[in-house]
């Protein structure tokens, strides 16, 4: 099979789902179908991107051997400090380097710890789940920050060329960045050396816990950013953004290939595999199915779209040569 | 020889792994009450051949008769009520049980069979008995996970022979043993022969074969290319089926100019592994390190790498001390160190053939700030054609070499690495006599360009062949220092196991 | 309802804060009672969870997309719906809000209960049930969630300023689970086994309470005032393990929701705002036809 | 270190919880202490016996190599299903029969869906979660069943000796069991082997796959047990009953010293961690620490407990050479 067919396949499930819906809403509602629409598909941009920026991260994270559980807390944490920074005057660009500073500083602790104590950064990380958490209520003392300046609405708002709208192009500038590291960099190189075996690694000569702490900084930082999109799209600083977002983000990496034991995982597949969970839940909108079975339908999609990726994978190894 | 059943046939066995074909209508057959040796060199297809005896892979064609009739293995289940235990090449024990539970694991003795209560207490006597009866000096109770890799060899060895009641496959049992753990593993294979069971075993040893082997089957390439009585060949002729061509010797001669000292270590403590050690390694110079099991040779080099922070003493390299060291530093200076367990602490087993060889010197492929794929593989294509590693594919995943072209490939990250001073911890574990050969000319031409060589090993052939002085260790202690070439293997051995005599 | 839309029959998007509470399926029953009334059809549509304020964001935005005639909406949050609602409106979609309120004025319609009032109505029965004397506690939904908060600080206030005898011991949260609610309510008893009144402001946090009341054998020692209705609920008062529940209307915010859109579209301007009411159900009261309505 | 003490040492956490909050009660709140009355301790038994035992039919998945996500829709959709066919009129008795019934489906799905079809456990228990939740509320409608018989209450509320709360015993009863099982039985020791290196356990000769599913529908029966208990509770069926529980769960088996990778976990050990995270909740009730505050030191207490037991357990490790 050649490379290009192969580089192709994470596709299917996804270009599959694309086919059916706008099927669904033709011969089931009657509908001319919206699905396709200009329109809809920068909603679905703008209702992925959040997901798709910390999934990136993830991914690094992963591919490094390592999970992190905070990154819904640290949405919601950077949200309302960013948020409150912008109520008490600050211009919204230094506010969003607010939100990405506060989510980089809460990504550096988690890596530090986990290099520190030594003890599984599932742990470390459920520990920090609540501790970013709680601070964030604290600090809002449970109440949305609210009174945001207009311009706040800029970030998931804006379009540019008046149709796409600037969320997409965070992620498609991220996901460029993203890929170069890990596919072309020391930094992205080393990911997978120490996922794949972390003690390798070391007897290479690879700092192992620079690196890590490195990873884990990254994924905050791209937590707090996805915070600060968070906040413009609800134009207030919800202490509770992001709840549950922490296996949304961890499904989209395993969707797209990714492995929970490191060393497997790419920018594209992790992607596709947030765009396949995007496009089912606007699809379960337009087609009007009841949310109850949206749950049912995305979770087999989950598992019918990672058990036909990895029967492509082993196929294709037996056909190779 | 009259005519019989024979114990064990495999006929016309075909396999191949992702479109390779790893066997090609393989024939063997093995009689009760003999050994039969069964050679080749690395990836030619021995273990993934016993696998299916024993029945791990299903084999896409051809037949298997244990004692005439014909029978079908679907998973390793099958294969151990039919009789066949086999003592596999990559240890395959439990970490977490203890060395009784691993022993009977599938086995144990139950109290109240219905609810399948396990009879602890029986367990532990039924190992300790075995253990003592095979004079392993094993605890029972103890946890894999601290044994020494020649201690879980031996309990891998006891757990097949319990399990063995026709056949018995042994896959390498000897890589990490010394001399006298291989002479009780000899006494308990005549055993298995006077018991009536047919042995199959396997080894890059030639010279211990002659010791124990009936027959001989030869794989090359997943052919069978030769079968017959032990002793019809000379090595020589052995040789030369294996790798299909003529080997000249085994340790190539060395030519190196001896200069600087490059490394010194001195008086390097670190209890209750080693204490007081010192030594030093000339450019040019290999210095080989001999010593039984668990003589602190490993966490000697480890210490010097500085995958361990020593507890005292000093290390010079190039005339310049050494402090704080770590692995990083010491890839930097030029230190690289061939470790032991290439699957716990050398290999990225999921990643491809060329990340793992460029791994300890990824800055060299990076220009313009881009990791340079192209150059990558070319790199990786020099090293395959320099040590003949197979298959010469840069992209396959280590996981899917056989062991001695994962070790190659794992030498072949030092040369990439630029390294000056080589710690080698036995290099040329599973190795084939072929390849063996190729990396001691590696490390001849190392030695050459004026590298310094530590060379730990257990095959004192090996250590008397390439090394100019044998350094001995026992308990933590270097106890003696010779010429290698005024020396022999008793001589070395009187000093490794001193007190024991 | 999927299936049966004709071209010729008006879509209306009713969008609740969440669908899994018997608060919501009853305002989906108004709605679709008016939706056959009045000849509409009607889309219900809401995130799992009521928190879930970006998937809201999500349902709004595909309706517009979508293109139905119009949205009856309960704002998860009052400032985070606002660019939605004002895009609609921009986009000739009319809006109603019902439920909670919203900070903007481009909507058609706000038809809810007023909440404070809700806590102040609970607030005097405790009063009068404890004689204007004793120690009360709060067993609240989620500190930050606004109807429920307005409601625990109209029962605060009102009782700190009609009753000063009545002391409020302690005050702690659900989370919007009956079981968590539960717990929290049996932490409570524990810190103050000498309480006298509790106040529960919805659904999950007035079944925790019950419970607590039923297994700590305290019916009848303990006032309990919850707020929303469902069947069970309602059974509890009469044996008196609940003293008296607050009753919001959902039945009519979904018909009232629904009827002002449709007519908008009609070309009538309906009222700007539409109270709902609360109502006290009691033992006393329980069995009256008022009651029996607003319990669907 | 003699053996008794080791044992003893992962109690340590959980004595100092015990001792520090009535003395926070104390000087605190200046109260008499109230945590450890036997009407308080009770109450701790009966809130965490749903987490409780869960997580003990998480420890043999864990132990055995695998994880599962769908615990808590489990919870739920028993907890629907068998309230419904209370409300149908089936007795009490048989009703928590249906409960039972239903998670070990639910769970023997899961078990044949991880053998099967290949793929890790997360990605399948992640869909099983989406899929069981989603069943959960449509077959409910997303209402909670309510009219249970007045027997329905029993599981929760009866107490044995006018004292000891009925929930408990079920805790202690099936505590004995698992730890009988996992420590003294072949279905136990499979489990450390399998989950401690699944290859050799197969070339050992045993049966990976059937034990798996054993593992996953004895977890799914204890999770359906569980939604009995919890709909006991409040004498509803909630749809959304367990919702995030399957966090909880496996943070007690972590905390209690299981292992994400498999081949270790006690159920000793993993009360002890359900009870760290229960009595913490508790504590913080009684103390009137604000709910905020609560997070963070739940968190802060997670990570602690972890570093600390595997410190000592370090220490232990290198005295004892
Ligand atoms: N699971 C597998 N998937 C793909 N290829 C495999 C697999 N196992 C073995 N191979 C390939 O099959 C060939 C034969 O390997 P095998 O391990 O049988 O060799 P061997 O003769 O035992 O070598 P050695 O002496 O080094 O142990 C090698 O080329 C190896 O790469
Ligand atoms: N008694 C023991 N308990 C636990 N681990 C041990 C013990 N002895 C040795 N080891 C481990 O086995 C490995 C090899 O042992 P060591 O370094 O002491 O001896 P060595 O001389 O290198 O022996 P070998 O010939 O086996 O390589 C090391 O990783 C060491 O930590
Ligand atoms: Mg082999
Ligand atoms: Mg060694």
């Amino acid at each position: 099979m050649p490379d290009w067919v192969k580089r192709f396949l994470p596709f299917i499930s996804l270009i599959a789902l694309c086919a059916l819906i706008p099927l669904g809403e033709y011969f089931f509602l009657g509908q001319d179908p919206k699905f396709l629409t200009a329109g809809n598909l920068a909603a679905i941009a703008r209702q992925t991107a959040v997901i798709t920026i910390m999934a990136m991260g993830m991914t690094m994270v992963m591919v490094s051997g390592g999970i992190d559980l905070s990154v819904g807390s640290i949405v919601g944490l950077a949200g309302v400090v960013g948020a409150m920074s912008m109520t008490a005057g600050l211009p919204v660009l230094a506010g969003i380097l607010i939100f990405i500073a506060v989510g980089a500083a809460c990504g550096l602790l988690n890596g530090m710890a986990v290099t520190a104590l030594k003890i599984p950064p599932f742990i470390v990380t459920l520990g920090a789940m609540g501790i970013y958490r709680g601070l964030g209520l604290y600090i809002s003392d449970g109440n949305a920050v609210v009174g945001l300046p207009s311009g706040a609405g800029y970030l998931a708002e804006k379009t540019v060329f008046g149709l796409f709208p600037l969320p997409l192009f965070i992620v498609i500038a991220f996901a460029l960045i993203v890929h170069f590291v890990l596919s072309s960099t020391k930094l992205g190189r080393y990911c997978y050396a120490m996922g794949s075996n972390i003690e390798a690694a070391r007897y290479a000569g690879i700092r192992v816990s620079t690196f890590q702490i490195v990873y884990y900084a990254i994924l905050g930082g791209l937590s707090g950013l996805a915070g600060a999109i968070e906040t413009s799209r609800t134009v207030t600083g919800q202490p509770n953004a992001g709840e549950g977002y922490e296996l949304n983000v961890i499904a989209a990496v395993v969707i797209g290939g990714g492995s929970l034991s490191g060393g497997q995982g790419t920018v594209v597949g992790t992607i596709i595999g947030s765009l396949i969970m995007g496009v089912l839940a606007n699809g379960g909108n337009l087609l009007q199915i009841s949310p109850f079975i949206q749950k049912i339908v995305i979770g087999a999609v989950i598992v019918l779209a990672v058990t036909f990726d990895e029967f492509q994978r082993r196929r294709m190894e037996t056909s190779e040569s | 020889m009259t005519e019989r059943v024979a114990a064990l046939e495999m006929r016309g066995i075909d396999k191949s792994f992702a479109g390779n074909k790893v066997l090609d209508g393989v024939d063997i057959t093995a009689h009760t009450g003999e050994v039969l040796a069964l050679v080749g060199e690395n990836g030619a297809g021995k273990s993934t051949l016993m696998k299916i005896l024993s029945g791990v892979h299903y084999p896409d064609a051809g037949e298997i008769f244990i004692g005439g009739e014909k029978v079908r293995f679907s998973n390793p289940a099958d294969a151990l009520s039919a009789g066949v235990a086999m003592i596999y090449q990559e240890l395959s024990l439990s970490p977490h049980l203890t060395v009784a539970e691993n022993i009977f694991l599938g086995r144990e003795p139950v109290r109240l069979s219905a609810l399948g209560v396990i009879d602890d207490r029986e367990l532990n006597r039924l190992a300790e008995e075995l253990l003592k009866e095979y004079g392993f000096n094993i605890n029972p109770r103890t946890r894999l996970v601290r044994l020494s890799a020649a201690d879980r060899q031996l309990v891998e060895i006891t757990r097949a022979i319990v399990e063995a009641r026709k056949v018995i496959v042994m896959d390498e049992p000897t890589s990490s043993l010394t001399s006298g753990e291989v002479e009780e593993l000899f006494r308990l294979i005549r055993d298995l022969k006077a018991r009536g069971l047919a042995v199959i075993y396997i080894s890059h040893r030639l010279e211990e074969l002659d010791e124990i082997a009936d027959r001989l089957s030869i794989l090359r390439d997943g052919r069978a290319v030769y079968s017959g009585v032990w002793g019809e060949l000379s090595t020589d002729q052995m040789i030369r089926h294996m790798a299909g061509r003529e080997l000249k010797e085994i340790f190539p001669p060395r030519k190196a100019v001896i200069g600087e000292v490059r490394l010194r270590v001195d008086n390097l403590s670190l209890p209750p592994k080693f204490e007081h050690i010192s030594f030093d390694v000339r450019a040019g110079e290999v210095v080989g390190i001999a010593g039984l099991a668990g003589a602190g040779r490993t966490e000697l080099v480890e210490a010097i790498y500085g995958a361990h922070a020593a507890h005292s003493g000093e290390i010079q390299i190039d005339n310049q001390k050494v402090t704080q060291s770590s692995a990083n530093q010491s890839v930097r200076r030029g230190v690289g160190l061939l470790t032991e367990d290439r699957k716990r602490t050398g290999l990225c087993l999921n990643l491809p053939m060329s990340t793992n060889i460029t791994l300890a010197n990824v800055g060299a492929l990076i220009k313009g700030g881009r990791l340079q794929g192209k150059t990558e593989i070319e790199v990786t294509r020099n090293y395959i054609g320099k040590l003949n590693i197979k298959p010469p594919s840069p992209h396959k995943m280590v996981a899917r070499l056989s062991g001695g072209n994962q070790q190659k490939s794992l030498l072949a990250r030092w040369l990439f690495a630029g390294s000056k001073i080589f710690l080698l911890d036995e290099p040329t574990r599973g190795v084939d006599v072929a390849a063996r050969s190729e990396i001691y000319r590696e490390v001849n031409e190392l030695a050459e360009t004026g590298a310094a060589i530590v060379m730990v090993s257990s095959d004192l052939p090996e250590l008397l062949g390439m090394a100019d002085r044998i350094l001995v260790m026992r308990r933590g202690h270097m106890v003696a220092e010779f010429d290698a070439r005024k020396t022999s293997q008793e001589e070395i051995l009187k000093y490794a196991a001193l007190e024991e005599n | 309802n999927r299936g049966t839309n004709t071209k010729s029959q008006k879509v209306i998007a009713v969008i609740p804060k969440g669908v899994s509470h018997s608060f919501w399926q009853t305002v989906k029953a108004g709605a679709d009672a008016a939706g056959a009334e009045l000849g509409v059809q009607i889309d219900w549509k809401g995130p799992a969870q009521e928190t879930d304020i970006s998937g809201q964001i999500n349902i709004v935005e595909d309706a517009i997309n979508r293109r139905v005639d119009a949205i009856v909406l309960a704002p998860s949050h009052g400032d985070s719906l606002v660019p939605m609602v004002e895009r609609a409106q921009r986009e000739g979609i009319p809006v109603t809000i019902f439920d909670s309120g919203i900070s903007t004025d481009k909507y058609l319609s706000y038809v809810s209960t007023d909440n404070r009032q809700g806590g102040v109505v609970a607030a005097r029965r405790m009063g009068e049930k404890l004689g204007g004397k004793g120690k009360v506690a709060i067993l609240g939904v989620k500190k930050g969630s606004v109807s429920t908060d307005e409601r625990e600080q109209g029962f605060e206030q009102a009782i700190k300023k009609e009753f000063p005898g009545i002391q409020i011991v302690q005050w702690l949260y659900g989370e919007a689970s009956a079981t968590k609610s539960l717990s929290a309510a049996e932490d409570i008893l524990t810190s103050h086994p000498d309480l006298n009144g509790l106040f529960a402001s919805n659904e999950s946090s007035t079944v925790g309470a019950v419970s607590a009341i039923r297994q700590g054998n305290l019916t009848g020692k303990l006032t309990l005032v919850g707020f929303d209705a469902t069947p069970d609920l309602v059974n509890n008062i009469k044996d008196g393990a609940i003293d008296s529940l607050v009753i919001q209307n959902p039945f009519k915010m979904g018909y009232e929701g629904v009827r002002t859109v449709v007519d908008k579209l009609n070309g009538k301007t309906p009222d700007k705002r539409i109270d709902t009411g609360v109502s006290l159900m009691t033992k006393e009261n329980m069995n009256t036809p008022e009651m029996k309505q607003l319990i669907k």
